[in-house]
């Protein structure tokens, strides 16, 4: 059953994640990669991370996605055309082949003898209650850091977006 | 719950930032739209708060905040360097903000949470803090970078500086996730404690995650090949903004890598010695070349920091406390060489943003001798003539090489250093010498012209005092956890 | 067939590798960007396994700060992209390169 | 040096010496604008001369102390330390660096009061001084430091003002150019000696002279490493020395003012290499490879300057080839191990080199003020239009007369007594074919020194006569030439050889300091000759030169302008009336002019414009093309940026992985 549900959702995530650099339509490219969140969001409940994949909903596959198809419709690139490959594009996709074989290979080969301690489930691993209380205790300085990061990120978009008076 | 696990005394200088950030939010908020002299003298004072609060608290915060980081001399060090920083670009930036009418409030919080987030990199002893205090050191770059939305030029390098630089966050995050993948955890004390257990520190996942964490903090340094976007930024980025770029991320990219390669550089054996051999010897070559034959000072300036990254990953390479001293010691004289350089040729530019001729420093040296004399005292410091600290930093590193047996890299570096006099050298040669047209004079500007004074000042005192600042860096390498 | 750690790594690994032939390939800014949020999410994914081969928090929360910094920067680059589709009429990145050499 | 190491006295003097030209030149630094020109030049020579008298009293305090204890140190302060590893600022006065700073302060102060007048009505005079006071703070700086690290500061500081003095007149493109030259030439000369003292650490632990010497004195003869430290240093040394085939900067620096000409390339830091040689005495002693190689070159660089001084019109350039010339001497003279007579030559050629120089600056600017006032357009430098100026300018004639004859090698003044020791020794020391170059060089001095003479002061003036002529300079420039010409006629006699009844108190003085090398140079190469043969080498070279001279006179003066006459056409009777001089067309012809034919075409035009200045020139060129190819991959296209970005990925992880 869980096999089943990870292959479904792993052939998906692929095809959609592939989509997302195939497709000429950039709404369409967007819509694909909203599609791959949703995926991985559903792995992420299969390997115990309740909190994590709603975030990856709501925030991830809401609110950021959400920010490009309206910077996509804003700038009204429906008709943007690609144009052909350059050699420097072909060369492009075949780095990121050989990188793909590379840590493919990498992370297969790599033999887990504690990988029982992947199929053996920990108890409250990943739920609301485990991630809030850590993240307000161990994690709480790098919680305050993120506050600064996302005030530097409004005030960057207020900025830049400005238009000059 | 268990408060002393919350020692404040450890963060104390990036806490003041923080508080500082929304001061100066506030203060420029209060003083209406046109007056930014308020913003301005507010973000001075909480940098200088906050230096005097690392001065206060210098090496006296340990570990803290389960482990997350450490209020150790090191972070100290740094904080101290970032500030300077800052306080130079603060005083001497506006203006060149008013002059391109970009002068905003928010330039000063950006330069604040940039500091704040690289004394998070330097001090912080998870994984987890180091990321987060590079990305929002980043974040305010990439603002800052197209601080100037209505030049095209600045609009391309923060577009270039953005999407290459989450680039290689991607890659970062990956190298990090393999790391934890292998350790089950992003400790850095547990990580330094695995690779000198390990057999083969780089089997499993650890030779790929090492791989990419080094990448990751190689791209914040500049260095070749993950250099390209820096000529490119500091080129379109608004001048002072280049000044701040080129000094101290460079500078907290360097905290980071020692913070994490430091402790385990003993057990990181023969590919991690390659690899950097290589890089660093690729870095300085290509960043000197390139510098040869640049028309515009910020260009040059810019493949000449890419070339200084790569004297300074010597230090990385040798691994010995005279290396990671040594990294302190330059990076508290690059500093201001750089930001020195940057900002006097701002000061001298008179074809507009746009163009950065070398001929603008045409006669500088009897039109305004002072500024002239400190430009080559900033050129010189870079080449690295006695006395001024340029040398000191340079011997310090390529003697750390030396003693860790890489002589022939030592050879290439002192090679290297010889071809960088043609470029630095020309700067000179126009200033003193070159015939030409009768030139409009440069503004004068006092509280910049102090702050390039303040500038060259430093680069000829550290060259006085070279053994009681690596005395104080040797310390501060020593009370790293 | 019992699903391993590694099977999920793989997954991740093929999806970054996907990222990044997109940011390589290409030449809409938005959609490199786009590519670049899906290595993020295969990192994100390697992340969550580890955690739970090593029964721990800690690669969760990681994750959690993935994603604020994604957002971050995503709100940040979508508008310098905008500012350059102000400028250009155009998000092609190729035709940005006014600074070179 | 061990039991002086130990005995060593402390002075609390030493630091005056830099520290006066150091005040000299911040006061008139900082007060450049309100300083009157008059002033700062008194000014800067009041701190020479204070610097000066404070080396005398150092002198005399040495003298005080017992043959083997005289060394004097003082530490200002600890620069820095690494490890055990620590580098003092710290001075060291010992026969050999008293002998430097007497020479360099003491001619230094004359060349700033003559200054004084050369520079009278120039605006740039109070920087001119400033610079000049600078100058002499490094230079003083080099040989007074007790490490060598602090002799690398004013080895750069030394280098540094020579640059800016080259440029001092800088509204003059090829008088930029000339500074940027002498300056990258020696950053490939500094490039080796970095690496030298890198080496020198890594194999020593240390860059203090004493230690260092005591610690490569366990090395054994002939030690690798040793020979690296040494030629590497050498490097060095050949860059800031002038000497094949880094020299090609030195004639380019005449662009500069002329009494700079003087202070900076002749008389102190071109011989700077030479000091820093014979202060690593023992290192080379222990080198015999890098002694070979010291001496080659020297040897080899005396004779081709000296070929291409033949031909030079240019008064400054003849002199700036001589000086290349005889700074080869002096290498030749460490190069057999013979450090004193090196020194001794560079203390006798400050002397007389400096005189020469200031003499021709006198000349230039009586010419020059002559061209200006009559309203021509003409080079006043150039020989061509100079010519019997003996009568306007007798000062600067007679004095001159001496620096020739000096560096002539006429018996009895200074030069002879300074070159005949390195002859001698070299001719000792069984090196007979560098004997003979050298003893062919020194006539070929004779020859160009009087030919520089003859064109200048003897004959008639070859240029448009206006109701005026030039006139002799003032004072202040002409007494302090006639100071020198005393100097290069008694400076030698303080080193007269045993075999005229001198007592050679000059090597006496030096011993201390040179003892430990020659002891172990000694051993490669024993055998003494015996007092006849010394002076039969001494009368046979005297001989070289006085035929150089009757050449010089022949060919200038009794028959200038032969073969302009020959070719206006007097006609054959011509010919006839002056057939006795057919002898002297006929050597003319056979080896006179394939000598200058081949100097001039080959060595200067061919080997030196095109080979030396174009490997210069081109590694310039060559390095910037490539810099220009390596900055296209700079392409601009962000994603090109990525791509090289993954490759790096790709490499790096496979690199870590397999």
């Amino acid at each position: 059953m869980e096999a089943f549900f990870f292959l479904l959702l792993a052939v998906v995530s692929i095809f959609s994640g592939l989509m997302v650099i195939l497709q000429k339509s950039p709404v369409a490219s967007v819509l694909f990669l909203v599609l791959t969140l949703v995926c991985v969001a559903a792995l992420f409940v299969m390997l115990s991370a309740p909190f994590i994949a709603a975030i990856q909903v709501i925030i991830y596959a809401g609110a950021i996605m959400v920010l490009f198809l309206f910077v996509l419709m804003l700038l009204n690139l429906q008709r943007f055309t690609e144009g052909a490959w350059s050699r420097f594009q072909i060369t492009g996709v075949v780095v990121a082949a050989v990188l793909a074989v590379v840590t493919a290979l990498l992370l297969r080969a790599v033999p887990l003898p504690a990988d029982s301690g992947f199929l053996r489930e920990t108890p409250g691993l990943g739920s609301v209650e485990a991630v809030g209380l850590s993240l307000f205790t161990e994690y709480l300085l790098p919680f305050e850091i993120a506050s600064f990061l996302l005030l530097a990120g409004i005030i960057g978009a207020v900025i830049l977006s400005r238009r000059r008076p | 719950m268990d408060l002393s696990r919350f020692n404040l005394i450890t963060i104390a200088t990036p806490l003041v930032l923080g508080a500082g950030v929304l001061l100066v939010m506030l203060v420029d908020l209060l003083s209406g739209r046109a007056n930014r002299r308020p913003a301005q003298l507010a973000a001075l004072a909480v940098v200088l708060a906050a230096a005097a609060v690392c001065l206060a608290t210098w090496n006296t915060g340990g570990v803290s905040f389960f482990g997350q980081v450490s209020g150790d001399g090191f972070a100290s060090f740094f904080n101290l360097i970032f500030l300077a920083v800052a306080f130079l670009v603060i005083l001497a930036g506006p203006a060149y903000l008013e002059r391109n009418a970009i002068h905003f409030g928010e330039y000063y919080s950006l330069v604040l949470v940039s500091v704040m987030g690289m004394a998070f990199m330097a001090a912080g002893t998870n994984l987890l803090v180091i990321f987060l205090g590079l990305e929002t050191m980043s974040l305010a770059l990439y603002v800052l970078a197209g601080f100037n939305p209505a030049r095209q030029s600045s609009n391309e390098a923060s577009l270039k500086y953005l999407l290459l630089g989450s680039f290689a966050t991607g890659f970062l995050v990956f190298g990090i996730a393999l790391v934890y993948g292998q350790i089950g955890s992003t400790d850095l004390a547990r990580f330094s404690a695995y690779l000198a257990g390990a057999g083969d520190p780089f089997a499993g996942y650890m030779g790929a995650g090492v791989a990419l964490l080094l990448i990751g903090l190689t791209f914040k340094m500049a260095v070749v090949p993950f250099h390209f976007w820096s000529p490119d930024v500091y080129d379109g980025a608004p001048t002072v903004v280049s000044a701040f770029m080129s000094a101290a991320p460079k500078a907290a990219a360097f905290a980071a890598a020692l913070r994490i390669f430091y402790a385990p550089a003993e057990s990181l054996g023969l590919p991690w010695e390659r690899i950097l051999w290589i890089l660093a010897a690729l870095t300085m070559t290509v960043g000197n070349l390139s510098a040869l034959n640049q028309a515009s000072i910020k260009r040059m300036l810019a493949y000449s920091s890419v070339a200084h990254a790569g004297y300074l990953l010597l230090g990385i390479l040798a691994g010995n406390e005279l290396g990671a001293a040594g990294i302190l010691f330059y990076l508290a004289s690059y500093v201001f060489m750089n930001v020195g350089a940057f900002t006097v040729a701002w000061m001298v530019n008179r074809r507009g943003e746009g163009r950065y001729d070398l001929g603008d420093f045409a006669q500088l040296g009897f039109r305004r001798p002072l500024l002239a004399a400190m430009m080559s005292v900033f050129m010189l410091g870079l080449i690295g003539i006695p006395p001024l600290a340029g040398f000191f930093g340079k011997l310090y590193v390529f003697t750390a090489a030396v003693q860790a047996g890489y002589v022939w890299l030592v050879v290439i570096a002192v090679l290297n250093s010889a071809v960088s006099v043609f470029y630095y050298l020309r700067v000179m040669v126009i200033m003193y010498m070159r015939e030409n047209e009768a030139l409009k004079d440069v503004d004068r500007i006092p509280a910049t012209f102090a702050a390039v004074a303040a500038c060259a000042l430093m680069v000829i005192l550290l060259g006085l005092i070279p053994g009681s600042v690596l005395d104080v860096a040797r310390a501060a390498v020593a009370s790293m956890p | 067939m019992i699903i391993s750690l590694n099977h999920y790594l793989v997954l991740a690994a093929l999806l970054f590798s996907i990222g990044v032939a997109g940011v390589l390939t290409r030449r809409n800014a938005i959609i490199i960007f786009a590519s670049i949020e899906l290595m993020m999410n295969a990192v994100n994914l390697a992340f969550v396994a580890f955690a739970r081969h090593w029964g721990d928090v800690g690669g969760q929360i990681f994750v959690f700060f993935i994603i604020a910094v994604a957002a971050a920067e995503v709100a940040v680059g979508l508008a310098i992209i905008v500012v350059l589709f102000r400028h250009r009429e155009t998000v092609n990145i190729d035709k940005v390169n006014l600074l070179k050499w | 040096m061990e039991h002086e190491a130990a005995t060593a006295a402390h002075s609390s003097l030493l630091w005056l010496i830099p520290a006066f030209p150091f005040l000299g030149m911040l006061i008139n630094g900082l007060m450049r604008r309100r300083m009157p020109e008059k002033a700062a030049g008194i000014l800067a020579s009041a701190a020479m001369l204070g610097a000066f008298l404070v080396s005398l009293l150092v002198f005399l305090d040495l003298r005080a102390l017992p043959h083997h204890g005289r060394a004097l140190t003082q530490t200002i302060y600890t620069w820095f330390a690494v490890g055990d590893f620590h580098v003092d600022v710290s001075f060291l006065a010992d026969p050999l660096s008293a002998v430097m700073i007497l020479v360099v302060s003491g001619v230094g102060f004359l060349i700033h009061v003559y200054s004084i007048g050369y520079m009278k009505g120039d605006p740039g005079a109070v920087r001119y001084f400033t610079y000049l006071n600078l100058f002499a703070f490094f230079m003083l700086t080099l040989v007074l430091a007790d490490n060598y690290l602090l002799m690398f500061v004013g080895w750069e500081g030394v280098g540094l003002c020579s640059y800016l003095l080259i440029g001092f007149w800088y509204t003059d493109y090829e008088k930029a150019l000339a500074g940027n030259k002498a300056f990258i030439v020696n950053r490939i000369g500094d490039f080796g000696f970095i690496l030298g003292i890198l080496l020198m650490f890594a194999t020593f632990g240390s860059v203090e002279y004493g230690t260092v010497f005591d610690r490569a004195a366990g090395f054994p003869y002939g030690s690798a490493v040793i020979t690296a430290i040494t030629l590497l240093l050498f490097l060095g040394a050949t860059g800031k020395s002038a000497q094949l085939p880094l020299y090609v900067w030195l004639p380019d620096a005449m662009a500069g003012p002329t009494p700079v000409s003087a202070l900076i390339h002749a008389a102190t830091m071109v011989t700077a290499g030479v000091y820093m040689v014979a202060r690593s005495n023992l290192l080379y002693s222990l080198a015999p490879v890098s002694l070979t190689v010291v001496a080659a070159v020297g040897a080899f660089t005396a004779l081709f300057a000296a070929t291409i001084g033949l031909t030079q019109f240019d008064i400054k350039k003849v002199l700036a080839y001589s000086t290349v010339s005889q700074l080869g001497y002096m290498f030749l003279g460490c190069g057999v191990a013979a450090f004193g007579a090196g020194i001794f030559h560079l203390m006798t050629h400050a002397f007389f080199k400096a005189l020469l120089f200031l003499g021709s600056g006198s000349v230039i600017h009586a010419m020059d003020h002559y061209f200006h006032h009559a309203g021509i357009k003409s080079n006043a430098q150039d020989m061509r239009y100079m010519g019997g100026l003996r009568k306007h300018l007798p000062s600067t004639y007679w004095t001159m007369l001496v620096g020739c004859l000096a560096i002539a090698g006429i018996p009895g003044l200074s030069g002879f007594f300074s070159k005949d020791e390195i002859l001698w020794k070299t001719f000792a020391s069984g090196n007979y074919g560098l004997w003979i170059i050298a003893v062919i060089t020194s006539g070929l001095t004779a020859f160009y020194m009087f030919r520089l003479l003859y064109m200048t002061f003897h004959g008639d003036f070859r240029s448009a006569k206006g109701h005026d002529h030039p006139h002799e300079s003032p004072r202040v420039m002409t007494v302090p030439l006639m100071i020198l010409a005393g100097l290069s006629v008694v400076g030698g006699w303080v080193g007269i050889p045993h075999v005229l009844g001198g007592g050679n108190q000059f090597e006496m003085w030096l011993e201390p300091v040179f003892e430990r090398g020659q002891e172990i140079a000694a051993l490669a190469h024993a055998g003494e000759h015996g007092g006849a043969t010394e002076l039969l080498t001494m009368l046979f070279v005297t001989l070289v030169g006085l035929s150089g001279i009757g050449l010089a006179y022949l060919f200038y003066l009794r028959q200038p302008k032969l073969p302009e006459k020959v070719a206006a056409g007097a006609g054959p009777l011509y010919g006839l009336v002056y057939n006795k001089y057919y002898v002297d067309e006929i050597y003319d012809a056979g080896v006179v002019q394939p000598l200058k034919a081949t100097s001039n075409h080959f060595l200067w035009r061919f080997f030196d414009v095109k080979i030396v200045d174009g490997l210069v020139n081109g590694t310039a060129r060559v390095m910037t093309e490539f810099g220009t190819g390596v900055r296209k991959i700079q392409t601009g296209q962000v994603q090109n940026y990525a791509l090289a970005f993954a490759v790096g990925v790709v490499v790096i992880i496979l690199a870590f992985v397999l």
